[in-house]
C-alpha cells in the first residue's frame, strides 16, 4: 500500500557508526579537543600508574632525607640530579610527589563526581518524574544549598569535623572527608540539571506514549527518560570533575584536606607557599601547572562536549 | 507581588531558622565552654555549679531559645580568643571584606559585561576568541593559585604590589575604615580584588557571551532587523536586557561563592577580613566566633539572595505584572 | 514597471562538509500592489525566498547568486546602511509566530516608536500618534493603553494585529508576509486575512504571502508560485493554477486536499516525501513521486516555461494537458 | 441514529470536568482587594460538564479552536489525565478511577496516537525496540519468534519495510514517523485508538498518506476512532460524528453530513465559515467579535456569550444545554432552542 521503494542500505556496522558519528566527526574536526584528551590521558595514566613511574615513595619515611630539602629542579644551578624536578620543603622528590598527588586530586575529584552523580541523578529523576510538592520542597533545598555554596559548606563542615576529631584523627581520613563532603555539597548542581531535563523530556508526548501502554513509572525512568537526560549529565559531569578537582585544591589549601604528609596537589602547593618568598618557587609553582593543566583540559573537553551535545542547561 | 515578596520573606526566616539550628548545634558539641572559662584545675562540684549556673544542664529547646533569643539581640557570645563579644570582632572585619568583595565585584560585572557583549557579537574575531582562550583557563585556576602566582610575578619578583595586609586605611565611621583614601590603600587592595574576581569574571563573560548568543538568535532579534533598527540598539536594548535576566539569578548564587573565596583570598594575602579570622578561629577552635561568624555570614547569603529575588522580579515584565495582575 | 524583480536567486548553505542548494534560481516579478503567494511544504525554500528578499539570510546561508532588484536596486549587493534604511520602511515584514516575534522585555509602544524613530525624524509624540492612528487601522481597541502594554498581557490574534500595525507604520510598498496565520486558530486567522487583505488593497501595498494552505492563497493572492524542493515548479495567476493545475505536483498537493475527495473515501495521497536537500535526486526533483515521470525526467532537469496561461518546470506537461482533457471528456 | 442506540455505547463519557489548579501554594491565593485580604483560587478550567458517547465502530471527531479543551478530553479518556469531576465508562465498565495496575488490561484496548511525530517516538531506542516493547509487555508468554513476527506483521500494515527496524527515528521523515507511531499503537491489537491532532504536524501531501492509513486500519482492524483535530476539512473526510468544543463545553454535536449541510450553533457556523475554500476569491466568513477568552474562571452563563451576536440576558446568566433536535444533532443554545438564531439568519 505503500509506494515507498528506497531500499535500506547496507546496515553498517556498529563501530563504522561511532566513527561516523556527529561526536566522532566534530571531535576530530576540533585539534584543541584532541590534544586535551591526549593530555588527560597521559596525566590520567601517569597518576594511575605513580607507584610504577615514580622514582621515590613519597609516603615512606624511610626514602625521605630531611637534608635533601629545597633542592630547584634539574635545569636550575645548583640542582642534583636523582630529583628531576628539585625536591620539597621535608626533602620529597618533587616529580614522586606530584605524581603520587595527581592521583590523589583525580581520585577524590572522580569519587566525588560519581557520589554527587548518584544523589543528584535519583533525586533529579524523582523531583521530575513525580513533580508536586516533593519536588518543590527538594528544589527549594536544592537552592538554598547552591545559594551556600559547595566550598562554604565544604569549609564549614570541615573546620567543624576537624575541631571535632582532632587533626590526626582527622587526617587519617580526610579522603573519605573529602569526598563525602564534595559529594554531598555538589548534589543540587547534577539534581536540578536532571530534574530541567526530567521535566523537558516528561513534556515529549513518546513519555505520554508509554504511559498509554501501561509501562510503569520505573520502567519510564529509566529505560525512556533516562536515557534521553544523557547528554547534559556528560556534559556537567566533565565540569563538575574540574570542579571537585578545584574544591579538594583549595580546601587542602585552606588545611582542611589532605595533610602535607599525604599531600594531594593542593596540600603540595599550600606547603610550598611559605617557601615562596625564599625564592622555593617550584615546590608551588610546578604542581600549581600540573593542577591548571589538568583542570584546564578536562574544562576544554566539557566546552567541546557542550557544544558538540548542546543540551538546554538549566540556568538559575 | 504581594505573594512573591511574602513567600520570600518567610523563605528567608525559614532558613535562618535552619542556620540557627546548624550554629546551636555545632556550639553544643565543638569544645567545652567550661575548659576555655576556667581551666583544668577546677573541682567537679565546682564544675557542675557552672553547668547549672550557664544553663548547660537544661533542655535542649530551652538552651536553643535562650540562644536564638540572644542571637536575635546581638549577642553571639564571647570569643575565647579575643575575650570580647563574637559579634564586635566580627563587626570590625567586616568592612575588610566587604571591600574586598566590592572591589572584585566592580572589577566583574564592569569587565564581564562588555567582554560578554563582545564575544558574543563578534564570536569569530581574534580578539574574541583570545578572550574566550584567556576565560577558559581562568575559570581553570583556583582563586588561591592565582593569589599565590600574583603574589609570586608581581610582589616578590617585581615588587609592584604589596604581598600582604590592608596597608594605611581611614577610619570613616563606626567599625568602617576604607582602603579607598590613601594611595596605599589603593595598592593593598589591587591584587586580592583581582585575585577575587579571578574565577568569576571569565565565569560571567562565558555565561553572558552564551546568554547573549542565544538571544542574538531569536525570533524578535530577527524581527528588529527586519524592522531596520540599529545594530547598537539591537544589542543593547533588545538583546542585552533578556540576556540579563537569567544572569542575575546565577548572580545571586554566585554571592555565597564569593564569600567562600574571600576566605581563601584573605588566607593568602593575610588580609584582615571576616574569612581570615574565620579560618584562624577554626584552627584556635574559638567556637563563639565559629559560630557568629557562621551566623552572620548566613545572614548577609539570605538578604543579599532575597534582594536578588526582588530586584529580577521587578526587571523581568512577566513575572512581576503576572502576579500583579491576578 | 514591477516594484520587485528577482532573477535567478540561489541560496546556500555551508553544511558540514557540502555547500547545501536551498533556493536554486530562482525568478519572478511582482507589479505595484500586486499580491503574490508562495505555496509550498515545508523544505521547499519557500521561507527562505521570503528572508532572501530582505537579504536576511544569515550564517550558514548565503546568497550564492542572482539579483533582487526593488525599485531597479540590487538588495543583494546593497550595503548595511542602504539595507537598514529599506527594511521596516519601504519593505515590512510579517513574521510567523507572533508569540515570539515581539520582545518581551520592551512594551509594545517601545517597539513601534523605535521603528518609527529609526526611519523618520520625528519626534516621541508625532510618533505616538502615528502608532495610535495605525493601531486603529487594525481595530485595536483602546490604542493608547496598549503602548504601554507588554507582549504577554496580549493574545496571538492581537499581536498579530499590532505586528500588522507595525509593518503599516511607514507604509511600506511591499509586506512580506511569512505563514502570518499558521500559529493562530482558525477564526482568528479569518480575521487577520481579511484584515491583511483590506489594508493592502486600500493601501495599495503589494504583498508577498508565503504559505501551506492552498485555501489562504486562493481567497488572498492575484498570483501564486508553487515551489519545490528549492525551484519554482509553477507560476501563474491563482486562479489558474488553482482551477487547472499543470505540473503533477501542484495537482497532487491540490488533490489530496480532504475536501476534494467524498467523505471516508480514500484521499488521492502523493506517494513518497519530499527531498531532503542534501539529497535531491537528478532530473526533475519530483521524478521520484511522480506517476507521469519518464527516463528524460529522471535525467534532465525540466527548464520553466511558458504553457499557456501559466510558466511551469515539467517535461510532460503537455501529455499531461491531453490526459486530462481526455479524462474530463470521458467523465 | 436508531439502531446506534439499540448497543451500548464503547465510550461514555458522563459529565466530565477537569479543573486545573493555577496557584502554586496557598500564598497565591492570598489577594489583597479593598484594603483586605481576599482568598481566591485561580484555576483553568479546561473541560466542563462534558457528555459524549463514542459508539463502536465510528470515528467521533472532536474540534474546536485551541483552549476549547479538545485534548484534555483525549488525555482523559487515555487515562493520562484523572478527571476533577464526572465519569468516563468503557464498554459499560467505569475507568476513570482504577489504579494502573487495574488499568492494565484495558491498556491493550486503548491506544494513542499523538500529534508530534517528532516526539512521539523515543529518539535513543531503534524501531524494533519501540516496537517490541509493548508486545512482550502485553504478551509476557510471547517466544521471541512471536514478538519479531507480530512486530513485522504490524509493520507490514503500516508500510514500513521491516528491515528498517534497526534504525534510530531520526533517520525517518515526519510522515513515516507517524506510520511507525501508528505501528507501535497497533501492536498490542486494540479496538478503540484516540488520535490526538495526528496530521496536524504534516505536510498536505502527507496528511493524505496518514489519514488514508488510518482509515483502512478502521476498516481492517474494525477499529473506533476519538479523533481531534482542529481542522474541519479532515473532519468532514474523516468523521462519521462530530462534536464541537469551545471554551471546555460542547456546543453541538451531530452526524458529520448533518453538521457540515445544517450547522446550528452559531459558533460552529463561524468556525465553518472560516475555513480558507479553494473555490473562493475572497475571505467570506462570519466575523466573531473579539477574541477566545482565556479558560480561567469562566464566567456564568454559555461560554461563547463574549463573541456571539445572539446573546441575550439569559445567555450571560444561564448555562445552555443540550438539546435533542429534530435531525438528530444535540444543540447547547438558547438561540437556537427559542429559535431566535434562524429569524436572525433570515434577516441578513
Amino acid at each position: 500500500m505503500n509506494t515507498e521503494t528506497v531500499s535500506p542500505t547496507m546496515e553498517p556496522s556498529r563501530w563504522s557508526k561511532i566513527v561516523n558519528s556527529n561526536m566522532a566527526y566534530s571531535f576530530r574536526r576540533n585539534p584543541v579537543a584532541v590534544v586535551s584528551l591526549i593530555i588527560f590521558v597521559l596525566i590520567a595514566a601517569a597518576a594511575i600508574l605513580a607507584p610504577v613511574i615514580a622514582p621515590y615513595d613519597p609516603y615512606d619515611p624511610m626514602q625521605i632525607n630531611i637534608m635533601n630539602s629545597e633542592y630547584p629542579p634539574a635545569w636550575i644551578d645548583g640542582a642534583l640530579p636523582e630529583f628531576m624536578l628539585g625536591t620539597d620543603d621535608q626533602g620529597r622528590d618533587l616529580w614522586s610527589t606530584i605524581l603520587y598527588g595527581t592521583r590523589l586530586s583525580l581520585m577524590i575529584g572522580i569519587c566525588a563526581v560519581a557520589l554527587q552523580a548518584f544523589l543528584g541523578i535519583s533525586i533529579g529523576l524523582i523531583a521530575g518524574y513525580i513533580g508536586g510538592r516533593l519536588d518543590s520542597l527538594l528544589m527549594r533545598m536544592a537552592d538554598i544549598q547552591l545559594s551556600f555554596s559547595t566550598l562554604m559548606v565544604a569549609i564549614i563542615f570541615l573546620a567543624v569535623t576537624q575541631a571535632m576529631f582532632g587533626s590526626e584523627l582527622f587526617n587519617r581520613y580526610a579522603v573519605f572527608f573529602l569526598i563525602a563532603v564534595i559529594g554531598v555539597a555538589e548534589w543540587p548542581q547534577y539534581a536540578r540539571t536532571v530534574r530541567a531535563t526530567v521535566l523537558a523530556e516528561k513534556k515529549k508526548e513518546y513519555v505520554d506514549s508509554a504511559r498509554v501502554l501501561g509501562f510503569g513509572p520505573g520502567r519510564i525512568m529509566v529505560r525512556h527518560i533516562l536515557p534521553n537526560s544523557l547528554s547534559p549529565i556528560f556534559v556537567i559531569s566533565t565540569v563538575q570533575v574540574a570542579n571537585a578537582i578545584i574544591s579538594e585544591a583549595s580546601l587542602s589549601f585552606l588545611g582542611l584536606g589532605m595533610p602535607p604528609s599525604q599531600p594531594s596537589l593542593g596540600s603540595l602547593i599550600s606547603s610550598g607557599f611559605d617557601y615562596i618568598f625564599s625564592g622555593s618557587w617550584w615546590i608551588t609553582v610546578i604542581p600549581g601547572v600540573v593542577l591548571v593543566i589538568l583542570v584546564l583540559v578536562i574544562n576544554l573537553l566539557g566546552d567541546w562536549m557542550r557544544d558538540v551535545l548542546n543540551p538546554k542547561l538549566y540556568k538559575g | 507581588m504581594f505573594a512573591y515578596l511574602v513567600k520570600r520573606v518567610f523563605q528567608a526566616i525559614a532558613v535562618m531558622f535552619v542556620i540557627s539550628l546548624i550554629a546551636f548545634a555545632i556550639q553544643g558539641n565543638l569544645g567545652d565552654p567550661l575548659r576555655e572559662l576556667v581551666g583544668q584545675s577546677v573541682s567537679e562540684e565546682v564544675r557542675q555549679q557552672l553547668r547549672d549556673d550557664l544553663g548547660l544542664n537544661d533542655s535542649f529547646i530551652t538552651q536553643y531559645l535562650r540562644f536564638a533569643g540572644n542571637a536575635l539581640q546581638g549577642d553571639l557570645g564571647t570569643s575565647y580568643f579575643f575575650k570580647e563579644p563574637a559579634l564586635d570582632v566580627i563587626m570590625k572585619k567586616l568592612p575588610a571584606t566587604l571591600e574586598l568583595v566590592l572591589g572584585a565585584t566592580v572589577i566583574i560585572i564592569g569587565l564581564s559585561i562588555p567582554l560578554g557583549v563582545y564575544t558574543a557579537i563578534k564570536p569569530d574575531a581574534i580578539v574574541s576568541r583570545i578572550i574566550m582562550g584567556i576565560s577558559i583557563v581562568g575559570i581553570s585556576i583556583p582563586v588561591f593559585l592565582t593569589a599565590i602566582l600574583m603574589i609570586f610575578v608581581f610582589s616578590v619578583e617585581y615588587g609592584w604590589f604589596p604581598s600582604f595586609g590592608r596597608g594605611d586605611v581611614v577610619h570613616v565611621w563606626g567599625y568602617w575604615e576604607t582602603n579607598f583614601a590613601t594611595a596605599d590603600g589603593w595598592m593593598h587592595i589591587i591584587l586580592p580584588s583581582i585575585a577575587l574576581a579571578s574565577i568569576m569574571l571569565p565565569l560571567f563573560v562565558r555565561l553572558i557571551r552564551a546568554e547573549m548568543m542565544e538571544v542574538l538568535q531569536s525570533e524578535y532579534v530577527k524581527y528588529a532587523v527586519a524592522k531596520g533598527i540599529k545594530p547598537w540598539r539591537i544589542y543593547f536594548v533588545h538583546a542585552l536586557k533578556n540576556t540579563l535576566l537569567p544572569v542575575i539569578t546565577v548572580g545571586g548564587v554566585q554571592i555565597g561563592t564569593m564569600v567562600a573565596y574571600t576566605i581563601l583570598t584573605e588566607t593568602v594575602f593575610q588580609w584582615p577580613g571576616m574569612g581570615f579570622m574565620f579560618l584562624e578561629a577554626v584552627n584556635r577552635v574559638d567556637t563563639p566566633l565559629i559560630v557568629a561568624y557562621l551566623i552572620v555570614v548566613g545572614f548577609i547569603f539570605v538578604v543579599t539572595n532575597t534582594i536578588v529575588d526582588l530586584i529580577y522580579g521587578l526587571v523581568n515584565p512577566t513575572v512581576n505584572l503576572a502576579r500583579m495582575g491576578a | 514597471m514591477s516594484l520587485l524583480s528577482v532573477r535567478d536567486l540561489t541560496v546556500k548553505f555551508a553544511m558540514r562538509d557540502e555547500t547545501v542548494t536551498a533556493l536554486n534560481g530562482i525568478s519572478f516579478d511582482l507589479a505595484k500592489g500586486e499580491r503574490l503567494g508562495i505555496v509550498g511544504e515545508s523544505g521547499a525554500g519557500k521561507s527562505i525566498t521570503g528572508f532572501a528578499l530582505m537579504n536576511l539570510i544569515s550564517r550558514p546561508g548565503f546568497v550564492d547568486r542572482g539579483e533582487i532588484l526593488f525599485h531597479d536596486e540590487d538588495v543583494v549587493k546593497m550595503s548595511d546602511a542602504r539595507l537598514r534604511e529599506l527594511r521596516g520602511d519601504k519593505m515590512a515584514m510579517i513574521f510567523q509566530d507572533p508569540m515570539v516575534t515581539l520582545n518581551p522585555v520592551l512594551t509594545i509602544g517601545q517597539q513601534m516608536l523605535e521603528t518609527l524613530m529609526a526611519h523618520r525624524k520625528l519626534s516621541r509624540e508625532e510618533a505616538r500618534q502615528i502608532a495610535i492612528v495605525k493601531l486603529r487601522e487594525v481595530y485595536i481597541p483602546s490604542p493608547e493603553e496598549r503602548l504601554n502594554q507588554y507582549p504577554h498581557e496580549l493574545s496571538g490574534g492581537m499581536r498579530q494585529r499590532i505586528i500588522i500595525a507595525i509593518a503599516l507604520l511607514l507604509d511600506p510598498e511591499l509586506i512580506i508576509a511569512d505563514e502570518p496565520t499558521t500559529a493562530l486558530d482558525v477564526t482568528i486567522q479569518a480575521d487577520i486575512m481579511e484584515l491583511l487583505l483590506e489594508l493592502c488593497q486600500s493601501n495599495k501595498v503589494g504583498l508577498i504571502l508565503i504559505t501551506h494552505d492552498l485555501g489562504v492563497v486562493s481567497q488572498m493572492t492575484e498570483r501564486t508560485l508553487v515551489m519545490y524542493a528549492g525551484r519554482i515548479i509553477e507560476a501563474g495567476r491563482t486562479r489558474e493554477i488553482i482551477n487547472d493545475p499543470q505540473h503533477p505536483y501542484t495537482q497532487g498537493l491540490i488533490n489530496a486536499l480532504p475536501q476534494q475527495t467524498l467523505p471516508g473515501q480514500k484521499l488521492r495521497q502523493i506517494p513518497g516525501n519530499m527531498p531532503s536537500l542534501t539529497n535531491i535526486p537528478p532530473g526533475c526533483p519530483f521524478n521520484p513521486r511522480c506517476e507521469y515521470a519518464t527516463d528524460l525526467c529522471r535525467t534532465t532537469l525540466p527548464e520553466i516555461i511558458q504553457y499557456g496561461e501559466v510558466r511551469v518546470a515539467c517535461h510532460e506537461v503537455e501529455r499531461l494537458h491531453a490526459e486530462g482533457a481526455r479524462q474530463e471528456q470521458d467523465a | 441514529m436508531k439502531d446506534m442506540n439499540a448497543q451500548t455505547p464503547l465510550v461514555e463519557i458522563r459529565n466530565l470536568e477537569k479543573r486545573f489548579d493555577l496557584d502554586q501554594g496557598w500564598l497565591e491565593t492570598l489577594k489583597f482587594r479593598n484594603g483586605r485580604f481576599v482568598r481566591e483560587t485561580r484555576g483553568v478550567h479546561a473541560v466542563n460538564d462534558v457528555t459524549l458517547d463514542v459508539n463502536r465502530g465510528e470515528a467521533l471527531c472532536v474540534v474546536g479552536e485551541s483552549g476549547c479543551g479538545k485534548s484534555t478530553v483525549a488525555r482523559l479518556v487515555a487515562g493520562l489525565l484523572t478527571p476533577t469531576k464526572g465519569e468516563i465508562h468503557y464498554d459499560g465498565a467505569r475507568i476513570d478511577n482504577r489504579s494502573r495496575a487495574e488499568m492494565q488490561p484495558l491498556r491493550k484496548k486503548i491506544q494513542m496516537i499523538f500529534q508530534n511525530p517528532y516526539a512521539s517516538l523515543n529518539p535513543r531506542m531503534t524501531i524494533r525496540q519501540a516496537l517490541e516493547e509493548p508486545v512482550r509487555h502485553h504478551y509476557p508468554t510471547f517466544s521471541v519468534a512471536e514478538v519479531r513476527d507480530k512486530v513485522t506483521e504490524v509493520m507490514m500494515s503500516v508500510g514500513v519495510d521491516p528491515s528498517w527496524a534497526k534504525r534510530y527515528p531520526h533517520e525517518f521523515s515526519g510522515g513515516q514517523r507517524q506510520r511507525i507511531a501508528i505501528a507501535r499503537a497497533l501492536t498490542v491489537d486494540p479496538e478503540f485508538i484516540i488520535a490526538d491532532e495526528p496530521i496536524s504536524a504534516l505536510d498536505v501531501s502527507i496528511q493524505a498518506q496518514v489519514l488514508n492509513l488510518m482509515l483502512e486500519a478502521k476498516e481492517s482492524r474494525g477499529l473506533t476512532y476519538l479523533f481531534i483535530t482542529h481542522d474541519l476539512s479532515v473532519v468532514e473526510h474523516f468523521g462519521t460524528r462530530v462534536a464541537v468544543l469551545y471554551l471546555g463545553s460542547v456546543c453541538e454535536v451531530a452526524d458529520t453530513a448533518t453538521l457540515f449541510s445544517h450547522p446550528k450553533h452559531p459558533y460552529t457556523r463561524a468556525l465553518l465559515s472560516a475555513v480558507p475554500q479553494l473555490k473562493d476569491d475572497r475571505p467570506n466568513h462570519i466575523r466573531l467579535k473579539g477574541e477566545i477568552p482565556t479558560p480561567i474562571n469562566l464566567p456564568q452563563g454559555c461560554p461563547f456569550q463574549s463573541r456571539c451576536a445572539f446573546a441575550n440576558n439569559r445567555c450571560s446568566s444561564e448555562k445552555p444545554n443540550a438539546i435533542h433536535q429534530p435531525d438528530g444533532s444535540l444543540v447547547a443554545c438558547h438561540a437556537v432552542e427559542e429559535g431566535r438564531l434562524d429569524e436572525g439568519m433570515v434577516g441578513t
